[in-house]
Order: C-alpha cells, then structure tokens, then sequence
C-alpha cells in the first residue's frame, strides 16, 4: 500500500487514489480542426516513462485533481503539484 | 428470475436500539438540516454562519457547526436554512442534503480502534477534509464534542451497509 | 529422544493430548507438535514431495520443510500446518501430508527406487505423446501435500487493523530487544514483533547468561522497559512483507482454527532484526531423519526441553559448534566434533541413523548436527528493494544499501555474536567478532545422493544435470529442478544451491547470483487477505429509503446496477405481465429514486454542459428538459439521460441509475481539469431525492389527488418540462418525462417526505386500478417504445448517430467531449451497428436475448449483429426486440436469419419504436 | 499399480509414431525412450538446452526480448520463412519476463473475428506444440469456464457465445449443475454474493507451464541455427540515414537488417529509444499461488464479479490471477490492495479455500493499450518492428505472435491476422476492444 500525498488532506493510503492520465496533455482545440493523427495522438499517446513521471490523480473522497510526479520503478513520490491555478 | 428478499435482509427501523458493546456504543445520529456549500472556503463559512469547519482529526462543537468536506467545499450541519441554488454575491453553490447524508455515532474507548480496522486514519495524521473511505465505503468521519465520539456520515442508501459493519466490530 | 529436566519454556503441569497418524501422544502446552513429536521418539514426520522419503525435522521453527500436516480439532481442518511452528492444543489430530497410509510406512515410497528415471525436469522430456494430459490426473495425484475439504470455513474472520509508529522493530531477539528499548525509551512510539509466543529469539539456545542475568530475565527486563516507555509488544506475530513506503503487514497467530489477523503498519523506521538460520551440509545421505539442523537441536533443548539424539556428531563448518557441543554434553548427550570443511562425509542407516563416515572411518552415531555457517534472514530487505552484498568472512549474503528508512541488526545483518550485535542494536561502538568460519562446497565427485532441496527432492546431481543443460541461471535452475519453491520457499535451499551451482561452474557464489524473496515471509491464510470484505460486504448494495415500503407492498427485490430494488410486486414472475398491461390500461407507480439527481450549478454551468453533452444543452431554457448523450472522448455513448433546466445558473442531470458515480467523476474531471472550477460545481444530490413516478393514461388523475399545487393540464404541464410544487408543505419537483411512452411525471420529494408520497400515490392509484411495478414490467414498456438502456442496447463502440441521433454530429459547432472521434473512418464506416427493432413470424416464440443475426456468403455463417433486449409484448401481443444490427437503419422490412446455439429462426427488421409511434400517448 | 503407470508412460511414450525433427545421433531429441536409455547411464548424455554463443557482428533479424514472444518469433522465422541468421538479444535470463511470470491461461473464446484469428490460431499451434518442439510445455487443455452470475449475465453470455461459435470456437453455455460437476469447490450457495447460474464454456482452453514454452521454443530456435545471448541489454538503436541498422548493447554494436522488438513490460522504453510514442501504459499484473494440495479444482474459473480467476498447477498449488494494479509501474511487485481484491474474491468464489495458505506472490509488467489487444506492424522507423501492447494476453498468444511477428520481419508486410493489429488502427479508430466481451482480459 502505498501512501500518495493529497495537497489538500495530506498523505493517504494508495486505495483513495486513481490515475487520472499523464499531465501536460492539453485538448487540442478547435477539435474539429484536428487531424485524424493529431487526434489520436491526444486520445491515445503515453510517454509511459520508466522512472520519474509527471501524472495526473485524483484524490477521491475529497474528489482533487493534482499533479504527483513519481519514480514508476522504485515508487518514490517525487513531489505534488495543485492542477488549479489559484489557491482558495 | 430471483427474489433476493432473504439474501438482504429488510433495512433496520429508523428508530433502531444502539448497539451496545465492551467500550463502544453505536447510535443512530438524526440531523434536522445538512446543506452542501461549494465555492471559496470563506465565502461558504459566511454563508453557513459558522467560524471554522472542522476537518480530521478536530472535533466540532455544539448543535450547528461546519465538516470540511474538500478544498472548496463544506457541510453544514444544523445550519442556517438556505436556498438551493448558485448564490450569485457570494459564489457559493449550494444544495440541501439533509436526508441525502444518514449519520450514526460511534463512542467509547475502543471507537477509534474500531474505525481503524477498516482505514489509515490517526489523530497524529491530520487531514484537511473529513472524508474517508472506512472498509471501502466513503464516509464523513469526525469528532463531536469529545475526544472519543465520532460521527459517521455515509450517503444514506449506504448506512445499512456501514450500521452492519459498525455493530459487528462494536459487540466483537 | 527424551525431555531434559529443567530446561525448556514449556508448562509441564499442563500436559496435552494430541494423535499424530491416528496413534495417540502426549505433550506439554508450549510444545510445537514437533517438538511434542520428538519428545515421544517419533522422529519420521513426513514424506519429501517427489520420491517420498521418510523425513524428521531439519529446523525447530519456520525453516524446517520437511514436517508438514493436516490437522484436525473441533472439527474445524487445515491443511499443510508446518509442525515446527504449530504450536500443541487438546485433541489434535495430526496427519503426514502426502503419505499413505502414514508417514512411517508409505507405500509410494518405492518410488525412490525409481528415482533415476526421474531426474529434474524430466517431465519436460517425455509424456508428449499422444498428449500431456491424458498423463496429467496422474501425476496431479501423486504431487500435492495437504487435502482441502470443501467447506466453508464459517466464524474463520481475519480482523484487520491499521496503525503507523515511528520505529517497528520486527524479530525479539536479543538486537531486536535491546533497539526496542532504546526507540522507545528515546520516546519514539515503538512497535515490536515477533512470531514466537515468547520473545528471546536465539538467546535460549546460545546457553549462560546475558548482561548476567539468565536469558529468561534479561528479556522480561526489556519487555518491560519497552512496553513502560510506552511501546506496543505483539508476540505471535510475523511480519510477512514490507510493501511500497514502508507499509509492514504483520500477521498475528490466534488459537488453533482461528484466522489470524493482519495489521498493516505505516512505520517511519524499519528495523529489521530477523535473526539468522543454519544452512545445511551438502552430503552424501543428507536428508535422512536425525540430521538436524545445529540451532534446530539447540531450540529443541532449550525451548522444549528435548534433547534430539543420545549420540550426537556435530557436523560443523563454524565456531558455533564448539558451544552447541558443551551445551548438549551439559544435557546428557554423546557429542563429536567433525570439521564439516573437510569431507567428503556420509551418512548411514535408513529410518533411523547409526553413523556418520568419512573416508573409511565410520563414526556411530544417531543424531547428525550440521551447520554449513549461519545464513542471515534478509528476506524482508529484499520485499523492500534493498540490495545484498557477499561477505566472504561469513560466507553468506548481507544487507547493503538500504531501502528508505531500514536498518538491519543483529544476525540478519551477519552479526553472530551476542554482544557484538547489543551494541549494534544500541548504536555503540561495536566489540570484535569472534564468529568465524570455513568455507564449504559441496563434492561433486562424493558416492551416494546429495539433497539440496529437502522437501522437493533436488539432489546434487539434479543441479549438475541442469548445469549440464545450461540452466545455468539462478532463476533457470530454480524452476528446471524446482529447487527452492518448496513450502518453505528456498529457506533451507537457496545458499546450499548457490553453492551448488556455484562449484559446477567454478564460480563463487555471488556470480552466481542470488534469487528475488516474494512475500509472504510465511504462508499465510488467504483469509488474512479478506477481513471485512466477504458476503453482502463484498461490494454492499445501495438501499432505497423507500424498501420497507416496498416489501409491504409485496416487492420481490432483486440486484439492478448496485441497487437493490423491487423486480416485481406480488406471487411470482408472472406479475410482470399485469404490471405490464396495467401501465398500459391505468398507471404505473414506480420507485424511480435511483435515476441521477446530479446538480450543475454557477455561472458557466450552460457552457459547461454543452461541453459535456453531445447535444446543446445551452438553448435550453428553464422549466425545460432536454434528452442528451455523454460521450466518450472516443465518441462512444457513456450515458444518456436527460437535463432539467433548474435557473440561469442551475441544471440537474438526471442520468441511468447505475451511471451516478461515473457520471460525477467525469464532470468533476473536466470541471477541475480544463474549467474554472469556482465558475461550476458538482453536487450528486441523489440520495437526497427520492422519486416517485406513475406512469400510463390515468397517470394525471393520481397526481391530480396528491394537492401538488401545479397546473397539470397538457397544455400547461407539457412533455420535457418540469415544476416545482409541494407535498405535504415539502417542496415537491415533478418532471414530465417518460421511459415508458405513456405520460409520466417522476415526483422528487425529500427523503423525509418520501414514504407519504408513496402512501399517497398507491391510495390514489388503486381505485383507479393503478398500482405499484417493478423495474422489469418497466423494461418491457420501454423497449415497446423503443427506449434504449446503455450497455444493454448499445455496446462500447456505439455512437449517437447508431442510434438515429445524427443532427449534433452533423451541425454542432461548438466544441463537445467526443466530437472528433464522430468522424474518424471507424465512425464514417457504412457497416456499422446501428440499433433497429425486430419483429419475430406471428406464433413464434421470443428472440433470445443474445442471438445473433447472420447472413450467409459463400457457405459461411458471419455475424452482422445481434439482439440486445427482448421481450413478449403483453401491450402488443406479440413479441417485440431489439437489435444492432450492422447498416440496420438501411435494412428497414428486411427479412434476416437468427442464430442461436445452433437453432436459426426468422425475424424482420422494423423501426425501434413499436408502440404509439406517433407520440399521442406520451403528450397527452 | 504404481509402477505399472511409470512402464506404461514410458511404453507409450516410446512410441514409434514420433517423428524427430532433426536427425541427430546425439541425445539432443527427448522421449520416454532417450530419457530411459539417460537413466541407465547417470544423465550424462543429455546436450545443453541451448548455446550460449556469443554475438556475432551482424544477423539478417536481430529480435529485443527473449521472453517467449521473441523466441517464437526467433523459431519461426527460421522454420517457416527460411531466415536463420538470427539473433535473440535477453537481458536478463530467457523466459525472464511475463512468460515466467504470468497464470498460463491458454484460451480463444474471444468475442471480435479478429481476434478469433488470432487466438484461436495460437490454440490450435498450442495443440500441437510439445511435439513440434520436442520439448513437453504441459498443455493441459482442462478447459475454462467464465462464470455467470444474473441474468443480464447470461444474456451477455449468449451474445458472446453466440459469436464464438459463429466464429467456430468451441464454447457453449453449461448449467449450474454442470458447473457444479466440474468445479465443486466453487460457491454454490443460494445467498452468495454471486450465485451462480451456469458458465461459458470452453473446453479447448487450458493452462501449460509457462518456463517449459520459452525453453521449448530456445532450444528449437537453438538447434535451427539462431543465436540466443542472454545478459544482454540492449541500450539503444543504431540508425543510419533514418533507417534502423541495428542495436547498440552492453556487448557491443550488433547490425542487422531488420530489428524486432518483443519486449513486454518495456514497449515504451524501447519505442523511445527509436524515437516515437506508444498508445501504450505500463501496469503490474499480480499472481498468487497457494501451497501445493491434493487435487481439488480440475478445470480454470473465471467470476467476472470478483474479478478472479483461479486453476491448480500440476504441482498442486492454487494459482490464481485478476486484475491489473491500478498504479501504472514498472516495479515488478505488487501491492496489497490488490491482493486483497483478488484475495477476497477468490474466497467469494471459493470459501472452502479460507484457511488455505498463500506462498508467494509476484508481478509483472503488463503493457496495455487503449482497446486490450496487441499492436504489430511496423513503426515511424523504418527497418524497425514492434510486437507489443499484449496487456495481459502476451502468453496465450505466443505461437501466433510470434509465427505472425516473423512473417512481418522476413516480408516486411502483414500476415492476414496481424494486420487488424497494426498500430493505424488508433488513427482510424478501429479499435479492436473486447473490453466488453470478456470479463477480464488475460
């Protein structure tokens, strides 16, 4: 069981957490304007790196988005960021 | 086709006894009002009418008081009564949960080592938001006026679920 | 074999009786059935795995693989006990595993006269022909160890626990003791561990005193002193793994037939303190009963009392041996010293042993004590992902570079002497070693069998065979002889077989390499890994506020999308049928508080959905209700429900009942990730809102009767709006949709309000000979009209325009979720599945749910779809489906074959919608 | 009796019927009747499963990954189209991978044609493969059965049966009572969580021991001329004018025509090294396995409920298998909350197994794509080929994959059943998803 950091409720048990996809990745838009190629290049993708990682979970009792950025070998949370852009 | 009538058995009354055990009692908590705020964390205090919400492990105090439930949102319990609705000066959404939420209390001595057979919670752990997950099903898990009391609230078609759970571990 | 008096931890005024092989014993309570076993000179305790040797015990705890039983008491059985570790109750029944009849005589053991034609691996090499498994039901009956009975364990309930500290010490030995105490008494919160039922470790068996007290003492001094700063002792407890970030799950032994409980602990520090066991001497002869591990027979005298053997040789490559010889001899035993370093040795006798030789000197003797040096217990290192290194001195692996917050003392860190490792334990400086050793490998040129692997019979020859073969890796070797996987997971094995391999190739043994440890430490029950989660718990049912009412209208209640809700009301499956045809005939009264109440409220909330929907939800005005889909980014349809306009700022998605959670997490996603997330909010308010529906032509009049103060005229109340009235002083909102195609109003009141309104509506109902059904006359109902349930009418790659809703995909022009996958070629594609009705030959029977329709080309049957709901229509008379059907819409009067399990039939293709095409029912 | 059996086997085993492959007078070829004549002669004629040769400068196909795809793919290409120049480059130990580490699953009741082609090609090479290779992977064709709980179940069980046998498998729907037959340790209660109703069937489907068909597959490949060299890791790819040329690894530069990479677990590692992304992530997938007991479940059990499966080893040992960790990684270790998923649903499908004991537990690195099945073809680099994404099916599939994986490099074009693999798919968006169709996907 591994213990994820939540920015919000601080570090919980592995269990309340689900990976949401890789950070970074922007929908493309206008999305009608996308090529078929560019399209599935959004949909489908992964970096999938074998070490640090930058990724996207949700917390989901208290239902945050953040980004985690972890070692996808030894484990290791390498550090968390808010998704949002301000601070309430 | 099957008729699951004996498999699950019929739920309890609403005027349930508590269950009674060595240094744990659990009672069924009736609320008279529960509201849903979300928007800013100061604007949704202002509207409730309460100084602080308490998250884990603080313990709320009195007959009206406020759980955090995340970053931007709270519960307000016996709180002002307030429309449903996007409150426009305040930012605030709002939604009546007072049936939605069904809460019991779990007291006494061993209650906080029941609640920890099924999570990680620990008073040295602080939490921003009560929200839990115990055995898999999400609850609102605080303390209430003492240090060994705590209320429990789970979306109400889940308390049969949790009261069975609760008073299997509180008679063990 | 005898007790020795005055030594032991055992209670000898609480004698016990237990049976081993139906033959009747009696021990004392502290005993291990083995040690109770051998206290009564029954040294055969098992058969080994392939060749069915007789085996005796090696070890006196968890590294002995060789005494393994199936155990009865108080009815309740458990197979594959091992009997080092169990510790003796009254009454047991004890049996050898894999032997017949028992393990003193068993009649497979002639198969080790046959034991050349089955070297390692040879099943790789034969039992081709004509194919494995007509030879399997034989083999699979002659491997195997214990029988399982196949009951339910019923009261056999693992509790499981949680708990974090700053320092959890696993191992009670004399390192663990001493850093216990010094944790706890710097005020760290300390938990300590360890599987026996009394702390010590190796102290009693290492004999004389400790800090001058008598080992007995000096560990109920430290007990004491750990458990008064505070810290937290757990006796009968094995720590079984250590998981990512320091999670420990210890798992606490309880009475005979009684699951063990599982703690998970989150602890800042680790120390491990293991301790470490004897590796076995790889000799000619080694396996046979009496040749015992050297700290196995000292745990034997010191715990139990029992001495192993009146005439002993020690058989030792280490200084060890020395003060296990003053020890034995101290307790009445013959000893001799033999240097294990010089071989080549070899035992004799069969069951039982008379003597040791070497060259041509032949030493009588009954008991051999070996020791090939002590091997550190680093498993748990391992789990963590720490790495080993080789220290030659000792000629054993040794913790290195540590995983986060571990440490390793004591023997499991190679420090074999007492005082060395208290100082470790305690961070001082540390005194030298006086532990020393030869070193040993075993004689590839020695007479006579050799085993590695004890209870699965790997000999020497069995590794230079896989040499031979170039199985040569660690990991090969291990699984072409099965070396190491046995019960007791290589334990006793893995540093005899490293060295094995080792000497083949002329290597040392860290060339060679060393295998993964995998958790558990121990085997444990799979209940240890349940707990809570079992029966009605294993994934609990959402409850209706309305059930009691329910049931004492008669419901049968049954398992819809997690929900546990009425299938019908009244006798029996028939009444679906008159419920049915009385929606049709008067109304419905339906418990539809399952449908989605999810609130999308704040200033961008229109915006926000229209994103979200595939069609625009931002025309629609308040008052209003629009029906709409929500896709996938891959365009497929998730859900489809329907969208109530509340205010400016305020919508309510009501989407399928078994969609709720997925539903809030997707618009929770996309409001945090990508949205201003203070401009919308997401509330499921769907516990919140009981609802009430009544559906069908007498609909209006039942609502009529419940006073709730709205216009309910056609003209004023149309079809897709909704109000907002009250009942009974609550505030009551009514939606004017149908899944049924007949007039429906879904009336959502307050939990507290709910039971009255059911109340009410039934007494309204029933002189109008209207009343309560269930969600299977409703699904027959909506599948008349046509109505569509996702992931029963639709599969994972269905989009809207499959199912006749083409205008967003062709003139929306905002963005929307899923939008460009509409128009990939797999969307453009004239062959897809679009859902269409069909229509079976007057007199024929329903389709069943499941048939395909195939065409036939060039002989050959192929699938173009198949038929996702169906039903006989009590309102039609006739049977009526649905279907995807690949171009279907295109296939309108069609006649098609139907396929099912081999039988074909015949049905035609039609429009969806077989009831009230034109809509009159459903606005009126 | 007992040994009435051993003369038996050995008796039928020496038959007259099995046709070497090679003409050898060495004991390179397995029998009852060479393991026989071994015996009498202490084992010591028995050759060496495979060379351990060292890489030559440069081979027609270099293939990444000596897990049972690779080693197939490697057999293959030797056997059937003729290329013998082959090098099969391992890192670590062949067969190390999810080859080693997976349930052993072997089943083709899949819902899509295609991959009915697939699978159900592979079964059919399975059928046949102890004796092709000479080499005895136990195919225990015991038969699968996927658990039907409710009635909506059941329907689903129809279409899906419905298109097996459309599509010629043999599956077909058994009773409760059938169930019951085969698999009594099974949880007939009336008021379990997940009563059952009867199964989908398929009786072709089985398990085989999964080291034998890495190892069978080595030392045929061997024995045709191919190269297998273990210890060696590949640390990227050498590329001349965009073209791939060959590898660069821990024992050197090693050219070649064509480089294949059949690497599960790392598919995205590798596809780095050449440049270019994958619609693939990484997950553990754990299994378990009990202490060995006396034969108590004859056939594999699947609860799409519980998310569990189960058989029992030859050995005797219950394995069992679910889902994925939900955690992407490339940790080889899994972690509990799966275990107790897995763990509580095996005892849902089975309480009488409570107090049976777990013995270790592993996990390996599953690559898994957007719709569940494999991605073949050729990449953005030429000169460069990927057999990859098998997610959790790597295993069952290896005779296909890699007969299919070896077409692909001697011809640079698509067998038949490869080519609804190709990684286009994603750009068209005809996805091959059985998402749907099977409980969960092996």
């Amino acid at each position: 069981m591994q213990r994820f950091p939540c920015p919000f409720c601080g570090p919980r048990d592995e269990r309340e957490f689900h990976f949401a996809g890789e950070a970074g990745k922007i929908r493309p838009t206008p999305s009608a304007a996308q090529s078929d190629t560019d399209w599935a290049t959004y949909l489908y993708e992964a970096q999938n790196p074998r070490g640090p990682s930058r990724e996207i979970w949700v917390h989901t009792p208290c239902q945050e988005y953040f980004i985690m950025t972890r070692d996808t070998v030894s484990m290791e949370v390498l550090g968390t960021e808010q998704l949002r852009k301000e601070t309430l | 086709m099957r008729n699951d009538n004996a498999k699950w058995a019929a739920p309890l009354e609403q005027n349930r006894a508590d269950v009674v055990g060595k240094n744990a009692r659990l009672s069924l908590q009736p609320l008279s009002r529960q509201t849903m705020l979300s928007g800013p964390a100061a604007q949704c205090l202002a509207l409730a009418d309460q100084p602080s919400a308490s998250g884990w492990p603080d313990i709320a105090r009195g007959e009206s008081y406020a759980i955090r439930l995340r970053r931007d949102r709270i519960l307000a319990v016996n709180g002002p009564a307030l429309t449903d609705g996007w409150h426009e000066r305040s930012g605030v959404a709002v939604s009546d949960m007072t049936g939605g939420y069904a809460a019991c209390t779990l007291s006494g001595p061993r209650a906080l080592d029941i609640l920890k057979t099924g999570t990680a919670l620990e008073l040295a752990l602080p939490s921003g938001s009560a929200m839990q997950r115990f055995h898999r099903q999400e609850v609102i898990i605080y303390r209430w006026q003492a240090e060994d009391t705590f209320r429990i609230h789970t979306q109400r078609g889940q308390l049969e679920s949790l009261w069975g759970l609760l008073a299997a571990l509180v008679v063990k | 074999m005898k007790r020795v008096e005055g030594l032991g931890l055992i209670d000898r005024r609480t004698p016990l009786n237990f049976s081993f092989d139906g033959k009747p014993y009696q021990g004392f309570a502290g005993d291990t059935l083995a040690s109770a076993l051998l206290a009564n000179g029954q040294r055969i305790m098992g058969r080994s795995f392939k060749y069915h040797r007789p085996r005796s015990v090696w070890g006196a705890w968890f590294d002995d693989p060789n005494a393994i039983f199936d155990i009865e008491l108080n009815g309740f059985h458990e197979p594959n006990c091992p009997a080092a570790t169990t510790y003796l109750e009254e009454g047991m029944q004890a049996r050898a595993v894999n032997a017949t009849p028992n393990a003193h005589s068993d009649i497979k053991g002639l198969l080790d006269k046959f034991n050349r034609f089955m070297p390692a691996g040879f099943y790789y090499k034969t039992f081709m022909w004509p194919n494995w498994h007509l030879f399997e039901g034989f083999i699979r009956n002659m491997a195997g160890l214990g029988r399982v009975e196949n009951v339910a364990k019923s009261g056999y309930i693992s509790e499981q626990h949680h708990a974090t500290c700053d320092v959890l010490v696993i191992g009670g030995g004399a390192a663990g003791l001493a850093a216990a105490r010094v944790a706890a008494e710097s005020g760290r919160s300390v938990i300590l561990a360890d599987d026996h039922r009394e702390f010590g470790g190796g102290l009693f068996r290492q004999g004389g005193l400790v800090e001058g007290q008598t080992p007995v003492d000096w560990v109920t001094e430290q007990l004491s002193a750990v458990t008064a700063a505070g810290g937290l002792v757990m006796p009968l407890t094995t720590a079984i793994g250590v998981y990512d970030h320091n999670l420990v799950g210890l798992v606490e032994a309880h009475a005979f037939g009684q699951a063990p409980s599982l703690h998970r602990i989150r602890a800042e520090q680790i120390i491990m303190a293991t301790g470490a066991i004897d590796r076995p001497v790889t000799f000619a002869n080694n396996d046979r009963p009496g040749i015992i591990a050297v700290d196995g027979a000292l745990e034997f005298l010191a715990r139990y009392g029992v001495l192993v053997g009146k005439n002993i040789a020690i058989l030792s490559n280490n200084s060890l041996a020395t003060p296990a010889a003053e020890i034995l001899r101290t307790a009445g035993a013959k000893v001799r010293l033999l240097d294990a370093s010089t071989g080549p040795f070899t035992a004799h006798g069969g069951k039982s042993l008379n003597a040791i030789s070497q060259g041509t000197e032949r030493i009588p003797c009954d008991t051999i004590l070996a020791s090939g040096g002590l091997v550190p217990l680093v498993h748990l290192w391992r789990h963590a992902g720490g790495k080993l290194s080789w220290r030659a001195d000792i000629a054993a692996f040794v913790p290195a570079k540590g995983p986060v917050g571990m440490q390793a003392i004591g023997a499991a860190n190679g420090t074999f002497d007492l005082d060395v490792s208290l100082s470790e334990a305690r961070g001082e400086n540390l005194p030298k070693s006086t532990y020393t050793l030869r070193p040993i490998q075993p004689d590839l040129t020695a007479k006579g069998r050799q085993w590695i692997d004890f209870q699965h019979d790997v000999t020497l020859k069995d590794i230079e065979l896989a040499a031979r073969e170039n199985y040569t890796s660690v990991e090969h070797l291990k699984r072409y002889t099965t070396l190491g996987m046995a019960s007791d997971q290589g334990k006793t094995s893995n540093m005899a077989g490293l060295a094995a391999m080792a000497t083949l190739q002329g290597k040392s043994i860290p060339e060679t390499g060393t295998t993964t440890f995998r958790p558990p430490f121990v085997p444990v029950p799979f209940e240890v890994y349940r707990g809570a989660r079992r029966g009605q718990y294993f994934n609990p049912l959402k409850r209706l506020v309305l059930e009691p009412e329910l049931r004492a209208a008669g419901a049968a209640m049954a398992e819809y999308g997690g929900s546990l809700r009425p299938a019908w009301f009244g006798s029996g499956p028939h009444e679906i049928t008159r419920e049915a045809i009385m929606a049709r005939r008067a109304a419905a009264i339906f418990d539809a508080s399952t449908l989605g109440k999810i609130e999308v409220i704040g200033p961008d909330a229109a915006a926000f959905l229209n994103f979200i929907y595939y069609n625009t939800m931002a025309t629609l005005k308040p008052g209003f209700i629009r029906y709409g889909f929500m896709l996938t980014e891959r365009g497929a349809v998730y859900d489809d429900g329907v969208v109530a306009r509340m205010g400016e700022n305020r919508f309510i998605i009501s989407c399928s009942s078994s969609h709720v959670d997925g539903v809030v997490a997707r618009l929770e996603a996309w409001r945090q990730d990508g949205n201003n997330p203070d401009r919308v909010f997401i509330h499921d308010t769907t516990p919140n809102w009981p609802t009430v529906t009544v559906t069908g032509p007498k609909a209006r009049e039942i609502l009529e009767s419940l006073d709730l103060q709205i216009d309910l005229a056609p003209e004023a109340f149309k079809h897709m709006t909704w109000r907002e009235g009250r009942f009974e002083g609550a505030v009551a909102r009514v939606s004017r949709v149908s899944f049924s195609g007949d007039t429906s109003f879904e009336i959502s009141v307050p939990v507290a309000t709910a039971t009255a309104l059911w109340q009410a509506a039934l007494a309204a109902g029933k002189p109008l000979g209207a009343g309560p059904a269930g969600v299977e006359a409703l699904s027959i109902l909506r599948a008349e009209k046509g109505y569509l349930i996702i992931g029963k009418d639709t599969d994972g790659d269905t989009m809207p325009h499959d199912l006749g809703f083409s205008i967003p995909r062709q003139k929306k022009t905002a963005d929307f979720v899923g939008d460009r996958s509409l128009h990939t070629e797999n969307a453009n594609r004239a062959d897809r599945k679009q859902l269409v009705g069909l229509m079976a030959p007057p007199g024929a029977a329903a389709l069943p749910t499941g048939a395909h329709l195939v065409e036939v080309t060039l002989g050959k049957r192929r699938s173009i779809g198949y038929v996702t709901s169906s039903y006989h229509s009590p309102t039609l008379g006739h049977p009526i489906a649905l279907a995807l059907i690949e171009g279907g819409a295109a296939r309108m009067g069609e006649d098609l074959t139907v396929w099912h399990m081999g039988k074909q039939s015949a049905a035609q293709v039609t429009s969806p919608c077989f009831y009230d095409p034109e809509g009159a029912a459903l606005h009126a | 009796m007992l040994l009435g059996s051993v003369v038996y086997i050995t008796y039928l085993d020496a038959s007259p019927l099995i046709v070497p492959h090679w003409q050898d007078h060495m004991t390179n070829k397995y029998s009852a009747f060479s393991l026989f004549r071994e015996s009498l002669r202490g084992h010591k004629g028995w050759q060496p499963a495979w060379r351990s040769p060292k890489p030559q400068a440069e081979y027609d196909v270099v293939i990444i990954g000596g897990g049972g795809q690779g080693l197939a793919t490697a057999y293959y290409l030797a056997k059937n189209n003729g290329i013998k120049r082959v090098a099969v480059l391992e890192k670590g130990w062949l067969g190390g991978g999810n080859t080693g580490r997976n349930t052993t699953t072997i089943r083709s009741n899949y819902f899509h044609p295609e991959s009915v082609a697939l699978y159900e090609f592979s079964l059919n090479l399975y059928e046949n493969l102890s004796r092709e290779l000479n080499y005895n992977v136990m195919f225990s064709q015991r038969g699968l059965m996927t658990l039907i709980h409710s009635e909506p179940d059941l329907e689903m069980a129809n279409r899906t049966v419905n298109a097996m046998q459309l599509n010629g498998i043999d599956a077909t729907i058994i009773s409760r009572a059938e169930v019951q037959k085969r698999a009594p340790v099974l949880n007939f209660r009336d008021d379990a969580r997940y009563p059952i109703h009867g199964a989908v069937w398929q009786g072709r489907a089985g398990t085989a021991r999964h080291d034998a068909v890495a190892w069978g597959y080595a030392r045929a490949a061997d024995r045709l001329g191919v190269d297998i060299i273990q210890n060696c890791e590949v640390t990227g790819l050498l590329t001349e004018g965009g073209i791939c040329k060959g590898v660069e690894t821990n024992q050197g530069t090693i050219r070649a025509a064509r480089v294949g990479s059949a690497v599960a677990g790392n598919s995205s590692v590798v596809a780095d090294m050449a440049g270019y992304k994958l619609p693939i992530q990484s997950y553990a997938l754990q299994a378990f396995v009990s202490e060995p007991l006396k034969p108590i479940m004859n056939t594999v059990a699947l609860s799409p409920a519980t998310g569990t499966y189960f058989c029992q080893s030859d050995k005797g040992g219950v394995v069992i298998g679910g889902a994925l960790d939900r955690v992407p990684s490339y940790g080889q270790r899994g972690n509990l909350p799966m275990q107790e998923d897995v763990l509580s649903g095996l005892l849902e499908m089975a309480p009488a197994l409570a107090n049976v004991k777990l013995l270790r537990h592993w996990a390996g690195i599953v690559d898994v794509t957007p719709d569940s099945s494999p991605v073949i073809g050729p990449t953005p680099l030429p000169g460069f080929f990927l057999n990859g994404g098998w997610g959790t099916g790597g295993f069952k599939a290896i005779p296909a994959g890699g007969t299919i994986f070896a077409h692909l490099l001697a011809t640079g074009t698509h067998h038949e059943i490869s080519q609804p693999f190709d990684p286009s798919r994603f750009t068209s968006g005809r996805l091959v998803d059985e998402g749907a169709a099977s409980g969960i996907a092996h």
